[in-house]
């Protein structure tokens, strides 16, 4: 279990990270590197090269996913780097770092490099998947956290990744899907790949994609410049040595399965040069030596993905040593520049002449890497070079390699006159001096950057030792080229300094002299303007706007609180699947013919009601018209047999006319004018509908006989209920739960309409003047209602009452008898000569909770006899009693308490309005 | 387990909410009541998680009547989990709402216990009717929540959002009586058990539960009739928001899993309706995300295109697509809570979430941050977190099937997604990240009329309810195999129905 | 032939007779009155269908109506004089 | 036929009415489609047996069906709880909203439409 | 006392056929108004005294002047002595005396009707 | 079909007929309080015919309580709903025809 431990080990580090932080400060960078080269330690003991070694720990193994480690040649290789560099980096950061505490910087550094380790280690598709998107995350906050000018950098490198991320979920995706398994050393070896040239083709492009995003390949390749506002450490670590080399590993990784495809060689070919000659194009002419080195990233990335293209031995040789060269060189080269800049102060080329004298070691070490970059023996640049032409050149056929070795050597010209071009100002005597006029840079002491430049000066001087010793480099790079190119390792040859004089030293010798010259000549030249970076930073830029654009407008499409504008779409969508009704049609429904005249009628009534209600353009029309078709309906409920309901109906209509007049009072009187355009397409939705709704109707009922449920109920209700009114055994026995639910409704309403109006009071105008002296007095007037109470409300209470008890057996039951107290609340409401007298102070949330309280109680007594709301019978002495009675009960005082809250909310008058404002703020504090 | 006792998940709440309508004024105790009945519900759920793990079923008749003509309580894998997660859910959004001011209305907690109760019960019942009465059992103490301010006055938005909040549930409403009323005209029963596999039989059948998920799918703001929920969601306080976004699209979407897997047996026929509007529905939302400004919009938002990916799964219809979707649901309430929450608690503090308000106001929120973050890389399927698991087995699933443009359009939904949480992420908690010091204006903002003093940090308790589910997503990232496993058993019931109506109907 | 049914098409009449009134007017007292015509003769239809069709709930539903049907025209009453009493 | 036509006419209505811009009219639609749903439950219970289902020995050819009959009471008492909490709902905005529909002036302290002439003193000298 | 308890059945019975004639005749005269071309109306307003008399008393008598075709009661009034009327719209009676009188006459009836003291 | 049935038939006929009368008074008189009038007129005894005579046709105990009930109700309350109708009218407004002698209406209560 080396292999987990070695990772488990690097997480590990991680969560200690704050740890050392708190302890050591800023100089937490020396355990941690320490920590890091001992995990490299254990990854190193873990490796045999006779035997790949895999370990496994289950994870979802509901979906085959698990925590396979698998250490082969390229794993190994790559380890090495990210965990070698890793420990160098931080040591630079001990002393790059100006801040004592750095918890998030040092913390996300050391997730970073466990994020490469658990990536290159992984041998299961969703860990290696995780790794990926963790290193994307990490760099991310990384960039983001060296300042407000990096967001927007940060975004753009997030959004790249990430779009290369989402490609290689897509061919993870795919690959679990066709292959079965998650376990990777399985995915590459099915035949799936030479059997179906189709899903090789995509999962190859995919994965080439989501390499080329984080290698910064073209078009991709914007966002690494752009990421250069993050801190030199970063920069070396993230930009030069690893993150990059994540895209350069997944390239390697699938290559041997991946090149079954026609287009893999091409893509990775093609676009690997381009972006090697583009890079190496740009890098030439920037004047910060930052940028310049971002941009040979971009470029000798490009050399890497086009050399594994090419996908022979030595071609994943050349990609192996030239992983290990770049990375030497370019993490010396990005730590150089940090440390020149920290003690000059500047890293702009023009402003360093002269700095070489004062900066010395710090120089020399900077212009040993940059001497590897340029790829001048003896240094491991000068091998991995040779190796990449001679690559090329022996790539099939022979006019393409040509070819390809001259672009690449043109690549190369370029690469030593941007190597040059760095150096220049550092170098002693004529070269790096300053100009007349120009008064050097001041340095600072070499003793505050000490651990820097001993970062600076390891894969600096790596880098020649390699070269000059370069077959031992052979271990670790030999096994990863045979793993990249799908061969045994005997069939990879070693790495030699000296190849004898071939075609690949003529035109690597070629690119050093020509190279020089052009640095040479460029020396004093200006960095040219528009910057051609921007051109990609502005593309992504532009997709950004343009997405946020088309999205406002998406959201545009919707932006309305008009509950009519967010009602027609489901309305036309409902008439649009109507137009299938036709296609169920089964003849017409069964109709009794004597009922005709009636229904007639009925159907006359309620249409006079619609229109009416329709054309009305006054509120009181408007409510006295839906009167009407509510009237209609009850008379409907009275003839299709349903007496019950027709009593609950006119009482809820009449009920409904007293709270919308309560409420018509704080409204204007005309209702808002629709205009003509809307009334039309409206007035044809509503055909459409009505249309619709009849056709339903007629197609989906009266076509089957008597449900058997309800032969049920007419069969055996009163047997087993000992109720005669059969609806109302179904309502307070079988299906007591629907009507639970229905006075719980009730009774939260009540509260619901108290939040809202303790919230936000209502809407007051204004009433008119009163206009008739003789008539004015309300007091004197109140005789009439209150004469009138006298007498309805007692026969209102006892008829309420006489509703409630014999609702089992007859028409009746808690709502209808509710409502009517309610009438009798309304009626003691309408009578009093003032809104404020009737007032019942806030009862009415009690009794809607009582309501609730005892109906559910009832409910919950009925486990006695084995369930939740079985009504219980009790026999006292004659008398029948039954639950359900006090269930009804419960629904009695849900309805009650709903009506007393909108009466005593709604009903009040302005003055008495603030009055309860004030004692409910009161109450909530 | 003792079946009868199963109401009981609906009846304890709905008893105490009545009891909770008495709080007056001083109303320590209704809170007390409130957060004890809550964690009971979460230990009853878990308890029936526990009792329904191994696919068995736990049903009960009402009343003790006949099978068939009582309205029957089930609990599958599917809905204990559903409960367990919406309980867990409603406490801790509960909890931010008391420390958010909202909770302390004395009308909050019975509100809360009601909605509760409609939640469970709409989550057990297995007939269409009552179904409905459990949806405005659920639908009205919503009302009296959206409006809810401690501070005495709604805002004109609360009000308009309400509005619209109101009009268009009950619109559902009514619409799924219709298709329930169509239900019983033709099958002559509304017992989902009954209905088992009836619409595959007959297309009347079939189009009259149409209706009824063509009223669900609104209530889940399924594209295009998503426009209500990304404008009426945002309109109320950060607590409601979150809570809402737990609970009532997720309960429509329950049914609509239910109802398809019992009624049409999973009928292939109409999948490819599925299929595409739910792809469309996930790119639209995500688009509409990426346009909007203020934190709880592109939430809102976000939440449409969720949608999208959860009901992909019952699109699919495969045993890994069903259990993703499952996996997905559950997952998807947890995140988007924890988003709401953290947002909430940035709006809390500085009294507003738009962004262009926030930007450089916001001092160091480093676990805000990491809350938010975390939720939100989650949401955008970002491992290790739960998101990357449902995502990537909602992919697998849809690979599987064929259905390759929906998997494509859910990858490239991804992306837009991340986008439109960096719009928040780097208009308030970038600096954070850069650790500078703010540069805003510091001192009380105004802000519809509340001085909101500026403190170094959000209080601890606003963050703690987002930081709780985070961690929730994290755990269920890495330790996506508990909960798949479970996922799975759920996609079993829905696969094969016969132990769920055979529990109704035995 | 019974006389009821000739009652009971009098009532509809005089209901019909009342929703042209209450979209015609002109004043709002006019709407407020034919609404209250119009509920008493839904009492009356109410009496004559559930005659006719056997229905046990008619006189409930008359002896309802009667209790409670007067507070609708006496909202409206208020509703006239925009609340004031 | 004739409650199917009845349940078009409803929704007809109701839809019309939904699709307008005044909250007051958005609210009677909903009142109007509650009518027309309940209907429509009765439909599905079938209507060529409308005898009550009240008493004892029922014949189930000519007896109504009675479920129906209880899922729209429960309904009708659901909707009208929502009903009134939109009515509570329509009157909590900002009086703003309705700036220009205030029937300021004349109209507002005539009752007469506008086809009716203003109130002019009568005979008697009232007002 | 205990006589009048005894009539007031007969004594009420005779009122309501009394009432019923009433009715009958100004229903035949208004009747005949609305059905035949033009209107005869001679509206005005009266104020009918009723002393001090109580609620139900004065809700009693507007009852009855209100289910009477052609007589409506517009509401109540009390002046600054305590002294209450009852303010009637009346469309047939010629003049205001004329109107005073039957509508006091259908006072002193109710109240002879319903008294439990013995007939006044 | 008895006598009594007969006799409740014509007796709902009557208050059909008042209705109708109603109806037609609605159309023709000129303002809103002899319109009120006449509905106030209609409304109690039309319905007080009608439901009688409905009763007659059914007259069981149970009924006859009931109607006898209604009516006196209905008397009473549509009557007194009536004159709030027609004193909101006036308050509100609205005119009496020309040639209404309005004077009691303006002496001070
Ligand atoms: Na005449
Ligand atoms: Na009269």
């Amino acid at each position: 279990m080396t292999l987990i431990a070695a990772v488990a080990a690097a997480w590990l580090l991680v969560a200690l990270a704050p740890a050392f932080v708190r302890l050591t400060g800023r100089y937490a960078g020396w355990p941690l590197a320490g920590g890091m080269l001992g995990v490299l330690g254990l990854v190193l003991s873990a490796w045999n090269p006779q035997q790949v070694v895999r370990e496994s720990v289950p994870w979802i193994p509901a979906l085959d996913i698990a925590l396979r480690l698998r250490l082969n040649g390229l794993a190994l290789l790559f380890a090495v780097v990210v965990l070698a560099i890793g420990a160098v980096v931080l040591v630079y950061s001990t002393s790059y770092l100006r801040q004592p505490r750095s918890p998030g910087f040092y913390g996300l550094m050391t997730a970073f490099a466990a994020a490469m380790l658990t990536l290159v280690l992984a041998d299961d598709l969703v860990v290696l998947f995780v790794a990926w998107e963790l290193t994307t995350l990490c760099s991310y906050l990384l960039i983001l956290r060296s300042g407000p000018a990096a967001k927007e950098p940060a975004t753009r490198t997030l959004l790249v990744t990430a779009a290369g991320g989402l490609a290689l979920l897509a061919a993870v995706v795919t690959l679990i899907a066709r292959t079965g398994t998650t376990e990777l050393t399985t995915v590459l070896a099915h035949p799936l790949w030479r059997e179906d040239p189709g899903f090789a083709t995509i999962v190859a492009v995919l994965v080439a994609i989501a390499a080329m995003t984080k290698s910064a390949q073209f078009p991709f390749h914007a966002w690494l410049p752009d990421a250069m506002v993050a801190p030199a450490p970063v920069s070396a670590y993230l930009h030069a040595a690893a993150m990059v080399k994540a895209g350069i590993f997944l390239l390697m990784l699938f290559a041997p399965a991946a090149s079954a495809a026609a287009i893999w060689s091409p893509l990775l070919v093609g676009v690997g040069l381009w972006t090697a000659l583009m890079g190496a194009f740009f890098a030439v002419r920037r004047a910060d030596m930052k940028e310049l080195l971002a941009y040979s990233t971009v470029s000798q990335l490009g050399l890497l993905v086009a050399v594994i293209g090419v996908g022979t031995p030595t071609a994943m040789l050349a990609a192996s040593a030239h992983v290990v060269a770049h990375a030497l060189f370019k993490s010396a080269g990005f730590m150089g520049v940090g440390l020149v800049e920290k003690r000059t102060g500047t890293r702009i080329l023009t402003e360093l002449r002269g700095s070489g004298r004062i900066l010395r070691w710090d120089a020399a070490m900077l212009i040993l890497a940059a001497v590897s970059m340029a790829g001048i023996p003896p240094m491991l640049g000068f091998i991995s070079k040779e190796l990449l032409l001679d690559s090329f050149l022996t790539a099939a056929p022979p006019a393409l390699s040509w070819t390809l070795a001259i672009v690449a050597t043109a690549g190369a010209v370029l690469t030593v006159a941007y190597s040059l071009r760095l150096v220049l100002p550092l170098l002693p005597g004529r070269l790096g001096a300053a100009r007349p006029g120009e008064h050097g840079p001041q340095a600072r002491p070499w003793r505050d950057t000490r651990a820097m430049s001993v970062a600076v000066s390891v894969p600096a001087i790596l880098g020649l030792a390699l070269g000059a010793g370069a077959p031992l480099l052979d271990p670790v790079v030999r096994p990863a080229a045979a793993g990249a190119a799908g061969v045994d390792v005997a069939s990879v040859s070693g790495v030699y300094l000296w190849h004898g004089v071939n075609a690949a030293l003529l035109l690597s010798l070629t690119a050093i002299v020509l190279g020089t010259l052009v640095g040479l000549r460029l020396r004093g030249a200006p960095a040219p303007p528009a910057p051609q970076r921007w051109s990609g930073v502005l593309a992504v830029q532009h997709a950004q706007q343009g997405i946020i654009a088309l999205g406002r407008r998406v959201g545009d499409l919707t932006r309305s609180d008009v509950p009519a504008a967010n009602l027609v779409v489901p309305i036309v969508l409902i008439g649009a699947a109507a137009t299938a009704l036709p296609m169920l049609w089964r003849g017409w429904p069964r109709y009794d013919e004597p009922f005709l005249v009636l229904d007639l009628l009925l159907l006359l009534l309620v249409a006079a009601g619609v229109i009416a209600v329709s054309v009305a353009t006054r509120r009181l029309t408007a409510i006295i018209s839906v009167g009407v078709a509510g009237f209609a309906v009850v008379l409907w409920f009275l003839v299709l047999g349903a007496s019950d309901v027709a009593v609950t109906q006119l009482l809820v209509e009449i009920l409904t006319v007293v709270v919308m007049v309560l409420v018509l009072r704080r409204m204007p009187r005309r209702l808002r004018p629709s205009r003509p355009r809307r009334r039309v397409l409206a007035a044809i939705a509503a055909l459409a509908a009505g249309v619709t709704a009849t056709l339903a109707a007629l197609v989906f009922t009266g076509h089957r006989e008597l449900s058997d449920v309800a032969a049920f109920f007419l069969r055996e209700a009163k047997e087993l209920t000992g109720g005669t009114n059969i609806v109302n055994t179904i309502l307070v026995d079988f299906r007591a739960l629907d009507t639970l639910g229905e006075l719980v409704v009730l009774g939260i309403a009540a509260v619901s309409i108290t939040a809202l109006l303790e919230a936000r009071r209502a809407v007051d105008r204004p009433s008119g003047k009163g206009t008739a002296a003789a008539l004015s007095n309300a007091r004197v007037n109140a005789v009439f209602l209150t004469a009138v109470g006298r007498i309805v409300a007692p026969v209102m209470v006892v008829g309420s009452a006489y509703a409630l008890l014999r609702g089992h057996n007859a028409p009746g039951g808690g709502f209808i008898a509710a409502l009517i107290g309610a009438a009798a609340i309304a009626l003691i409401y309408l009578a009093a000569p003032s809104d404020e007298i009737p007032r019942i102070e806030r009862s009415y949330l009690a009794i809607a909770g009582a309501g609730i309280v005892i109906a559910v109680g009832t409910g919950v007594l009925g486990l006695l006899d084995g369930s939740f709301l079985r009504p219980l019978h009790f026999d006292i002495g004659s008398l029948h009693l039954t639950t359900a009675l006090v269930f009804d009960l419960g629904v009695y005082l849900a309805v009650f308490g709903v009506i007393l809250a909108a009466i005593n909310r709604l009903g009040l008058s302005p003055a008495d309005a603030v009055r309860t404002d004030r004692s409910s703020e009161r109450s909530v504090r | 387990m003792n079946d009868a006792l199963l109401p009981l998940i609906v009846a304890v709440p709905l008893l105490a909410s009545g009891v909770a309508a008495f709080a007056r004024h001083r109303h320590r105790w209704a809170i007390v009541l409130l957060l004890t009945i809550l964690t009971a519900n979460i230990i009853a759920a878990a308890g029936l998680v526990w009792a329904t793990a191994d696919g068995s079923v736990v049903a009960h008749g009402i009343g003790g009547w006949p099978n068939g003509i009582a309205i029957p309580f089930v609990a599958d894998a599917f809905s204990a989990l559903m409960l367990t997660v919406a309980g867990l859910l409603t406490l801790v959004c509960v909890v931010f709402a008391i420390v958010a001011d909202t909770g302390r209305n004395r009308l909050f907690p019975a509100l809360v216990l009601v909605l509760t109760a409609g939640v469970n019960g709409a989550l057990l019942t297995a007939d269409l009717f009552n179904l409905f009465v459990f949806i405005e059992v659920m639908l009205l103490p919503s009302y009296g929540l959206l409006v809810l301010s401690r501070r005495g006055r709604g805002t004109d938005e609360s009000v308009t959002g309400s509005r619209l909040y109101v009009t268009f549930n009950l619109f559902v409403s009514t619409v799924f009586l219709g298709g329930v009323a169509l239900v019983y005209g033709v099958a002559g029963t509304v017992n989902l058990a009954e209905l088992a596999g009836a619409a595959q039989e007959s297309p009347l059948v079939a189009a009259a539960l149409g209706v009824c998920l063509f009223a669900l799918a609104m209530k889940a703001a399924v594209v295009p009739v998503h426009g209500w929920l990304a404008r009426a969601y945002p309109s109320t306080s950060p607590a409601i928001t979150a809570l809402f976004s737990g609970l009532h699209t997720k309960v429509a979407i329950y049914a609509i899993y239910r109802i398809y897997a019992v009624g049409f047996e999973g009928d292939q026929t109409y999948l490819w309706i599925g299929v595409a509007v739910f792809s469309a529905t996930m790119l639209i939302g995500v688009l509409g995300a990426v346009g909007e400004d203020r934190m709880r919009s592109i939430l809102a938002f976000h939440m449409v295109s969720q949608i999208g990916y959860i009901l992909l799964g019952v699109a699919l219809f495969t045993p890994v697509g069903l259990a993703a979707g499952i996996f997905y649901l559950l997952h998807h309430m947890i995140v988007k809570a924890s988003l709401f929450l953290s947002a909430g608690a940035i709006e809390t503090r500085f009294g507003t979430d738009r962004l262009d308000d926030l930007r450089g106001r916001v001092g160091r929120e480093p676990v805000l941050m990491v809350a938010f973050g975390v939720a939100a890389l989650s949401l955008a399927g970002v491992p290790p977190f739960s998101g990357f698991f449902a995502k990537l087995m909602l992919l697998v699933a849809a690979v599987e099937d064929g259905q390759v443009a929906a998997a494509v359009i859910a990858i490239v939904v991804s992306l837009l997604t991340l986008l439109s949480m960096l719009k928040i992420f780097n208009a308030v908690f970038a600096r954070t990240v850069s650790g500078g010091e703010p540069v805003g204006p510091v001192g009380p903002v105004r802000r519809g009329g509340l001085a909101v003093a500026q403190r170094p940090t959000t209080r601890a308790a606003l963050a703690v309810p987002a930081v709780v589910l985070a961690a929730a997503t994290l755990a269920l990232g890495l330790g996506a195999q508990g909960l798949f496993a479970l996922a799975e058993v759920a996609a079993a019931g829905l696969l094969d129905t016969t132990g769920y109506v055979g529990a109704v109907l035995p | 032939m019974n006389l009821l049914d000739l009652a009971a098409a009098g009532c509809a009449i005089a209901m019909i007779a009342s929703v042209v009134h209450i979209l015609r007017g002109p004043t709002p007292a006019d709407r407020v009155i034919a609404a209250d015509l119009l509920t008493f003769s839904l009492v009356g239809l109410v009496a004559l269908v559930g005659v006719r069709l056997a229905r046990e709930g008619t006189f409930d539903l008359v002896l309802v109506a009667t209790l409670v049907a007067f507070l609708a025209a006496v909202s409206l009453a208020r509703a006239l004089t925009g609340g004031r009493r | 036929m004739i409650l199917a036509l009845t349940i078009g006419v409803l929704v007809a209505g109701a839809v019309y009415l939904l699709l307008q811009e005044d909250r007051l009219r958005v609210i009677l639609g909903f009142v109007l489609l509650s009518h027309a749903v309940n209907l429509l439950l009765f439909s599905a219970g079938g209507i060529d047996s409308r005898d009550e289902p009240l008493g004892e020995a029922l014949n189930p050819a000519t007896t109504a069906d009675p479920l129906p009959q209880a899922f729209v009471l429960t309904a009708i008492v659901i909707a009208f709880a929502i009903t009134i909490y939109l009515l509570v709902l329509a009157v909590t905005g900002n009086p703003s909203e309705d700036a220009g529909l205030d029937d300021a002036g004349a109209d507002d302290a005539g009752p007469d439409d506008a086809k009716a002439p203003a109130p002019a003193p009568t005979r008697g000298g009232r007002r | 006392m205990i006589l009048s308890i005894l009539t007031l059945p007969f004594r009420f019975a005779a009122f309501v056929c009394w009432f019923a004639a009433q009715l009958t005749l100004t229903s035949v005269r208004v009747l005949g108004d609305i059905l035949s071309p033009g209107l005869t109306a001679t509206p005005r307003v009266v104020r009918l005294p009723l002393g001090s008399a109580g609620d139900l008393h004065v809700t009693a008598i507007s009852v009855l002047i209100t289910l009477t075709p052609g007589t409506l009661a517009l509401g109540a009034a009390r002046d600054d002595s305590g002294e209450r009327f009852v303010i009637v719209h009346s469309l047939y009676h010629r003049d205001t005396d004329s109107a005073l009188a039957d509508f006091a006459d259908m006072d002193r009836r109710i109240t002879r009707a319903v008294a439990l003291g013995g007939p006044r | 079909m008895t006598i009594l049935e007969l006799i409740g038939q014509i007796i709902a006929l009557l208050g059909a007929l008042i209705f109708v009368v109603a109806a037609v008074g609605l159309r023709r008189f000129p303002d809103p309080y002899a319109r009120i009038s006449a509905v106030a007129t209609a409304a109690g005894l039309g319905v007080a015919f009608i439901t009688v005579g409905a009763v007659l046709q059914v007259p069981t105990v149970d009924n006859v309580v009931k109607v006898v009930l209604a009516v006196l109700l209905q008397l009473i309350t549509s009557a007194v709903a009536a004159i709030v109708i027609a004193r909101a009218a006036v308050s509100s407004g609205h005119r009496f025809s020309d040639g209404t002698d309005t004077a009691a209406l303006d002496e001070d209560a």
